[in-house]
C-alpha cells in the first residue's frame, strides 16, 4: 500500500517494453526478480519485463552482445571473457554477490580437506576457468595437479557424482546442488571456491551491452531499482518472497527452493552493509582479472572501467562506486551512466 | 506364404516388448540398488508422470506443436530440394555438399545464430526441427528418385512428356515408398530434434519438455525427467505407426502382399 | 556421351499438309562396347504404310525401334523420323496407375481432362474385353492383359507414326486374330504408319504392306517382301499372295540364320 | 539424354557452392556488424583452424575413431536387426516400437546412465553415436526388405530356396540400394552424434570436438568452435560421398544411366 | 488367408520308385474378390508326359501354374503336386546376377560350389546361342534373350516336374523352332514331365502328349485332345496328326471364345 495514487486524470506511465535473459533455468537465485515482477515493481516504473530462459549458459553473453536481449544474467568470469574478446558488454549489478561455484564430494570419497584429493577423480563441467580453479585449489593444498584425475563431464556434474564416476565435482552450486544433496540425505560435502583459494568474484551479475545502457539509462536504472526492491522483500519475508517464483515455475519443487532462498540471502546482498544491493566490488574484480591473467585465462587485464558500472544501482550506490583498479585512474567519461563526480 | 499376424497380436507384442524391458528396468534398479537420482525406477518415472501430468501436458504442447511445424517445414522443403537437386545436375553439385555439410554443425552452435536472429519464440525450434529432420528426406528422396527405372522415364518422353510431367506420372509415385522411408526417420528423430532445439531457450511460460527434462535434470528430479522422456517415445511411436500407415495407404502397390499372386 | 557417328533429326510435330516420309533411315550403325548391333541399316516407311519388321532373337530390332524414337543415337547413320509412339517390349505399365489411367495417360500428357481421358480410355478397354478391369492395377492382370492395355496406350496416342515390339505376342490365337482386325480396321479408319516388330511371320505377312527381314547380329536387311495381297483388313491367312509372303519371310530368315544348311540342302 | 556433369564440373560447383555461401556470410558479418562471440566472420574461423589446428587436430582424432567405431557398430547392428525384424513378424511387432521409442531418447538423459556403465572412455561414445545412427539404417532396411518384389522370393521358393536362401539371393541384394540410403544419412549425421556423445564425458586430455565444441563455448571462442563445426562439416562430407560411391559401385544394376538404352 | 477350401499336397521330394503322378488336379476353383477365375478344372499330368495347356488370355493359366508350383491355394479342390519347376511368364530374371549367375541359381540353391554350377550354367547358354552373354545382366540383354536365359534356368533346376508358361512366347520362329526340339531331345534323354503353356497352337501339337484347352473365365476343361503324332522329337508340323491336332485344339478354342459364331456359320 505504499503507491501514491495519482489524480484520476494523470496518465498512466508510458510503458516500455525490457527483455531479460535469465542465466539458466529459473531458480531460486532469481527469487527477487519474480517477487518485483509479481508485485507489480517492473509495472510501477513503467516496465514491462519479459523474461527468457535459455538452456544453455554459454549462450547468454551471445545473445547480450549481439543486442538480442536488454540485459541478461551472466557470470563474473564470462564478462570478463566477452570484454577480452571485444564485446562492450558491460556489468552493471550484482545479483548474488559471491562464488557459488563449489567443490563438492560425497562421504564414500572421504574427502574432508583439497589435500585429500590426491589421487582421486575429480569431474568439471569443461570450463576453462572452473578448471583453473582445480589448479589453484590444489596448489594451495600442496597437492601436484598431476596427481588428480580430471574428467570432462559436461552437463552431466551430479550425474558423475552420485553414480560414483568421480570422488568429486567442481562447477556446481553449493546453494542449489549443495542443498539438494542434502535434502535428498546424500551427506555431501561441500566447499565454495573462494573457501580454498580462489579470488572472490560475483557468480551471477547483470549485463548490458554499452550501448544499451546509453540509449536506454533511465529503463536499465528503473529495472535495476524494481529488482532491488524484490530482493530486498525477499529478505524481509523469505518464505512468501518465494511464492511468486514458484507460481511462476510450476515444475519447481516448494521446499528446496525456499530452503534455498534461505541459504542464499545472505549472498544476494554485499556483505557491507552501507552498499546497496547489487553493488559490484571493483577490488574484486581487479583481483579476479588478475587471477585470471596469471592463469593464463586472459591475455592481459582488461580495462574494468569499462566493463564494470555502479551507476544504475539504487540509493546510495548510485554514481558512487565507479572505479579503477586501484582506485587511481579517473573513470572513463565514455562509460555508460556517467555523470561526473 | 507367411501369415502376417493379427493386428490385435501385434499390438499386443508391441506393448508386451516395452514392459518387458520396463520390468527388467525395475528388477535391476531394485536389485543393483541403482542411485534414484541416477536412474529412477519405472514405478518413480509413472508416479510422476501422474503427479505431474498438468506440467508434462503444457509441455508435450508446446513440443508437439515444435515438432509438427517443423516437421512439416522438413518435409515439404526437403522432398523440394530433392526434386530440385533430381532435376537440375547443377543445383544438385552446388547444394549436394552443403547439405550434408550443414547436417553435421552441431545444435549448440547453431542455436545462439537462430535465436539472434528469430528470437526466443518457436521461429528457432521450428527451424532447428526442420535442420534436423529434413536430411534424411532429402537423400531418401534424391536416392530413390535416381533409381526410377530410367525406361519409364523414357517411355513418357516418346508420349511428348515434358520434364515436370515426367515427374509428376512417372518419377514422383515411383520414388514415394521410398521417400516415404526418409520421411519415418524424420518423424523418429522429430521429437528428440525438439528437446535440441529448446536449449535455444523460450519465452517465460513457454516451455516444452526439453527446457522441463533439463530444469529437472538440475533439480536432481531425474524421476519428472524421464516421465517427459517417456511421453516424447510413445509421441515418436505414434506419429512413425501414423506415418507407416500413410505409407501403405499412399503407396499401396509397393507393398504387395508376399502371399497375393503374381 | 552425345551422338559420336549418328545424326538424328526428329522432325516437328505438324508436318504439314505434304506429309514428309515418317521414317528415313539411311546406314544405322549401333554398338554396345564390342558388340557390334546394327551394321548399316536402310529402312524407310511412307506415309499411312505399315511396315513389318522381323529378325532372329538378339538382332537389334527394339534399339532400331528406340532408336526411331529418339531414346537412342546411332552410332553412324542418318536417322529423320516423325515423332512417334512406343509400345514397348515389356510392357512398361505403371505400376501406380490403373488400367484406365495407363491408357489414358497419353491423353493426359498431351492436354486432355482427367474425365475425357478416361472415358476414352475406357471405351478403347472395353473394344479389347478388358471393360471390366478398367480399375485393375496391372499386377492384377494376366500377361496378355497387360499386353493389351500396353497396346491401347500406344494407339492412344495421336501421333502420326506407330512403333509396336510385338504387340501381340503374349495373346492367344483368337484373341490375337481380333485385334490384329481391330487394329488393320482403325488403321483403314484413321490411317497412320506403323513400323511392326513380330516374331509371328503370318502376322507380319497379314499386317505389312512390306516386311523387312534383319540377319543376325551385326545385323543388316537380309530382305525386303512386298506383301501384295491388298489392304490388311481384308487379308486371310489363305490368301496365296499372304501364303507366299509367308513363305518367303520364313525363308530368308532361315537363309539368314543357318545359311549354310540350306545351301547344302 | 541429359549429360550428366564432368566429374571436375561437379567437383567445382561442389567447392563453389560452400563458397559462396561463406562470401555471404563474410559479407554479412562485416555489414551487419555482428558480434564475433556470437557469429565469427569465416575469416576469423580460418585464422582459428590455422592457430589451433594441433588442438583441433587432436581432437579429430578422437572423435572420428568415436564415428567410425559407432557407425560401424550402427550399420551392423541396425541391418542384422532390420533383418531379423523382416525375417520374424513376431520380433518385428515386439522390438519395432521399442527401436523408435528409443530413437526418442534424448542424448543427456541418457549418456550419464551409460556413463555408469561404461565409464569416461570411448565406450559410452560409440554406444551414443550408435544409437543415433542406427536408426535410419534399420527403418531404411527393414522398408527397403518390405518392398522387395515379393514374385522373385516366390520363384526361388519353387526352386526349394530356404528362407536364409531366399534372404541372400533376392532379398538382401534387392534392398541393398535402398539400405545404402538409410547409411548414407547414418555417415552424415554420425559427426554430430559424435559430439553429442562426448557430452557425456571424458578424462582431460582426451576430448573429442564435441568438447572441445563445448569449452570454446564457455571461453567465449566461438571462431575455434566453428573452427571445430568446420571439420565436422568436411568430414561429413567426405564420408558420404564415400558411401555415395560405395553405393554406386555395390549396386550398379540399381543406377542405370538414363541415357543408356533398357 | 490360408486354404480357405481347397486343399494341397506337395508331395516330398524323392517320389519313390514307382514314382506318383507328378499331377493330379480336381475341381480347382479359384477367384480373385468376385472375379471367378477358375471354375472346377480337372488336371493330369503322368510320369513323363507332357502336357500343353491353352487358352484365352486371362483365363487363369498362370494362376493354374502357380498353384501347381505352391505359391498360391486354390479356393477349392484338390491339388496333389510333386515339387515344379516354375518359368514364370515375365521371365523374373534376378537384375544383380548376370545371365550365367542367373542360371546357375538353381544348382547354387541345391547346394552346388560356384565353379561347379556357372561350368553348368556356361554349358547351357552356349546350347541357345548366348555363350558370349554370359556376362551381361538381364538389362543388357533382348527380350527374347531373357527369355532363353529365364528357361534354362528352369532346365537346370533337377525337378521332375517342369512348369513353363509361353516358353518361347518372344523368340523368332527360327529360333523357336531350334529350342522346341532342344527341349524334345533333352526331354528324350532324360525324361520329365512336363505343364507347358503356350498360345501357339501348333507349338502345344509339336509338343503336347495331350492338350488340355480352357475356355473363357470362369475357365473349366473345354477339350482334351491326344496328339498321337509319336515322340515329340520326331514330329514335324506337318505331320497329319499334328495338322489334325493343330485344327482341333484351335476349334476348341474358338468354340469355347466365340461359341454362337461358330454355331452360326
Ligand atoms: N544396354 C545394353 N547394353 C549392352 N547390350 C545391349 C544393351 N541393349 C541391347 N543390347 C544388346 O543388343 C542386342 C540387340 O538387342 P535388342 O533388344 O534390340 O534385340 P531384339 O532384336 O529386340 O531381340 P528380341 O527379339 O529378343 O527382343 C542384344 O544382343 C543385346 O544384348
Ligand atoms: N493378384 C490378382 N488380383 C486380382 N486378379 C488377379 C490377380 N492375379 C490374377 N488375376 C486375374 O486372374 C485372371 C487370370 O490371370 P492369369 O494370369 O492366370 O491369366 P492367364 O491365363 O495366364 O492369361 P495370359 O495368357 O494373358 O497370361 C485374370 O483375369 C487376372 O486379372
Ligand atoms: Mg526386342
Ligand atoms: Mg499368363
Amino acid at each position: 500500500g505504499e503507491r501514491d495514487e495519482p489524480g484520476a486524470s494523470a496518465p498512466p506511465p508510458p510503458t516500455e517494453e525490457l527483455s531479460l535473459l535469465l542465466d539458466y533455468h529459473p531458480n531460486a537465485n532469481h527469487v527477487g526478480i519474480y517477487k518485483a515482477e509479481a508485485d507489480g515493481r517492473f509495472e510501477d516504473a513503467g516496465l514491462k519485463v519479459r523474461i527468457q530462459q535459455p538452456s544453455d549458459p554459454a549462450t547468454v553473453l551471445q545473445q547480450v552482445a549481439a543486442g538480442r536481449v536488454d540485459v541478461a544474467i551472466s557470470y563474473q568470469p564470462e564478462i570478463m571473457l566477452a570484454r577480452a574478446a571485444g564485446s562492450d558488454v558491460v556489468a552493471f549489478a550484482a545479483v548474488v554477490q559471491r562464488p557459488l561455484t563449489s567443490l563438492i564430494s560425497l562421504p564414500h570419497a572421504k574427502i574432508a580437506k583439497p589435500a585429500d584429493l590426491k589421487g582421486k577423480t575429480v569431474g568439471t563441467a569443461g570450463i576453462a576457468y572452473q578448471t583453473a580453479y582445480l589448479d589453484t585449489i590444489l596448489e594451495q593444498a600442496g597437492v601436484d595437479p598431476k596427481d588428480v584425475k580430471r574428467v570432462n563431464v559436461g552437463s552431466g556434474l551430479n550425474q558423475a557424482l552420485i553414480g560414483k564416476k568421480v570422488d568429486a565435482t567442481l562447477g556446481a552450486f553449493w546453494n542449489y546442488e549443495g542443498v539438494e544433496l542434502t535434502r535428498r540425505d546424500r551427506r555431501p560435502v561441500v566447499v565454495p571456491v573462494d573457501e580454498l583459494g580462489v579470488p572472490e568474484y560475483a557468480e551471477l551479475v547483470l549485463v548490458a551491452r554499452a550501448e544499451t545502457l546509453r540509449d536506454r539509462e533511465s529503463a536499465v536504472r528503473r529495472f535495476v531499482r524494481a529488482v532491488a526492491v524484490g530482493y530486498d522483500a525477499v529478505k524481509r519475508d523469505p518464505v512468501r518472497g518465494t511464492i511468486p517464483l514458484l507460481r511462476a515455475n510450476r515444475d519447481l519443487d516448494a521446499e528446496l527452493q525456499e530452503e534455498v532462498v534461505e541459504k542464499t540471502l545472505g549472498a544476494f546482498f554485499p556483505k557491507d552493509d552501507d552498499k546497496p544491493w547489487g553493488w559490484l566490488d571493483f577490488d574484486g574484480w581487479a583481483r579476479y582479472g588478475q587471477w585470471m591473467v596469471e592463469n593464463g585465462l586472459l591475455k592481459q587485464r582488461i580495462a574494468l572501467d569499462q566493463a564494470v558500472t555502479t551507476d544504475f544501482l539504487p540509493g546510495e550506490g548510485a554514481g558512487e562506486g565507479r572505479k579503477t583498479p586501484g582506485g587511481k585512474a579517473t573513470p572513463s567519461e565514455a562509460l555508460p551512466g556517467y555523470r561526473g563526480s | 506364404m507367411r501369415r502376417p499376424l493379427h493386428p490385435a497380436v501385434r499390438v499386443a507384442l508391441g506393448v508386451l516388448g516395452p514392459l518387458l524391458l520396463l520390468a527388467a528396468w525395475q528388477a535391476y534398479v531394485r536389485l543393483a540398488d541403482v542411485d534414484p537420482i541416477l536412474l529412477p525406477a519405472p514405478t518413480d518415472v509413472a508416479a510422476s508422470l501422474v503427479d505431474d501430468r498438468s506440467l508434462l501436458w503444457d509441455a508435450f504442447v508446446v513440443t508437439g506443436q515444435e515438432v509438427l511445424l517443423g516437421l512439416a517445414t522438413a518435409l515439404v522443403l526437403g522432398a523440394g530440394l530433392a526434386i530440385l537437386m533430381h532435376l537440375s545436375a547443377i543445383v544438385r553439385a552446388m547444394l549436394g555438399p552443403l547439405v550434408i555439410g550443414i547436417q553435421a554443425v552441431p545444435i549448440p552452435v547453431l542455436a545462439p545464430v537462430l535465436v539472434f536472429w528469430l528470437g526466443f519464440g518457436v521461429g528457432p525450434k521450428i527451424v532447428i526441427v526442420a535442420i534436423i529432420c529434413f536430411f534424411p528426406v532429402v537423400i531418401n528422396t534424391l536416392d530413390a528418385l535416381d533409381r526410377v527405372d530410367p525406361d519409364l522415364g523414357r517411355l513418357l518422353q516418346t508420349m511428348g512428356a515434358s520434364r515436370r510431367q515426367r515427374l509428376r506420372w512417372v518419377e514422383l509415385p515411383a520414388a514415394l515408398p521410398a521417400a516415404l522411408s526418409g520421411a519415418k526417420v524424420a518423424v523418429a528423430i522429430a521429437g528428440i530434434a525438439a528437446v535440441f532445439a529448446e536449449y535455444a531457450g523460450a519465452e517465460q511460460g513457454s516451455e516444452g519438455l526439453g527446457l522441463l527434462i533439463n530444469s529437472a535434470r538440475f533439480s536432481l528430479a531425474t524421476d519428472r525427467a524421464f516421465a517427459a522422456v517417456f511421453i516424447l517415445a510413445v509421441f515418436a511411436v505414434l506419429t512413425t505407426g501414423a506415418l507407416a500407415l500413410a505409407q501403405r495407404l499412399l503407396a499401396p502397390w509397393a507393398h504387395r502382399r508376399p502371399g497375393a499372386p503374381r | 556421351m552425345g551422338y559420336p557417328g549418328g545424326s538424328v533429326r526428329v522432325q516437328s510435330p505438324p508436318s504439314g499438309p505434304a506429309a514428309a516420309r515418317p521414317l528415313t533411315a539411311r546406314g544405322i550403325v549401333r554398338r554396345f562396347g564390342d558388340l557390334a548391333v546394327l551394321d548399316g541399316v536402310d529402312l524407310d516407311v511412307a506415309p499411312h504404310e505399315t511396315v513389318a519388321l522381323v529378325g532372329p532373337s538378339g538382332c537389334g530390332k527394339s534399339t532400331l525401334l528406340e532408336m526411331v524414337c529418339g531414346l537412342q543415337a546411332p552410332d553412324a547413320g542418318t536417322l529423320d523420323a516423325a515423332p512417334a509412339a512406343l509400345m514397348p517390349q515389356r510392357d512398361l505399365l505403371l505400376p501406380w496407375l490403373d488400367a484406365r489411367d495407363n491408357v489414358a495417360l497419353p491423353l493426359r500428357l498431351a492436354g486432355s481432362g482427367r474425365r475425357e481421358a478416361r472415358a476414352a480410355a475406357d471405351a478403347l478397354l472395353d473394344r479389347v474385353e478388358l471393360g471390366r478391369f478398367a480399375r485393375s492395377r496391372p499386377d492384377e492382370l494376366s500377361g496378355g492383359m497387360r499386353q493389351r492395355v500396353s497396346f491401347l496406350r500406344a494407339l492412344a496416342t495421336e501421333r502420326e507414326l506407330l512403333c509396336l515390339d510385338e504387340p501381340f505376342g503374349a495373346l492367344d490365337a483368337i484373341t490375337r486374330e481380333e485385334l490384329r482386325h481391330w487394329l488393320a480396321e482403325r488403321l483403314e479408319e484413321r490411317p497412320r504408319s506403323v513400323l511392326l516388330v513380330t516374331h509371328d511371320v503370318e502376322e507380319a505377312a497379314l499386317l505389312g504392306d512390306r516386311v523387312i527381314v534383319l540377319g543376325p547380329r551385326p545385323a543388316g536387311v537380309v530382305a525386303r517382301i512386298s506383301v501384295d495381297a491388298g489392304p490388311a483388313r481384308r487379308r486371310e491367312a489363305t490368301d496365296p499372295a499372304v501364303v507366299d509372303a509367308r513363305r518367303r519371310i520364313h525363308d530368308a530368315l532361315r537363309t539368314a540364320m543357318r545359311g549354310d544348311e540350306v545351301a547344302a540342302t
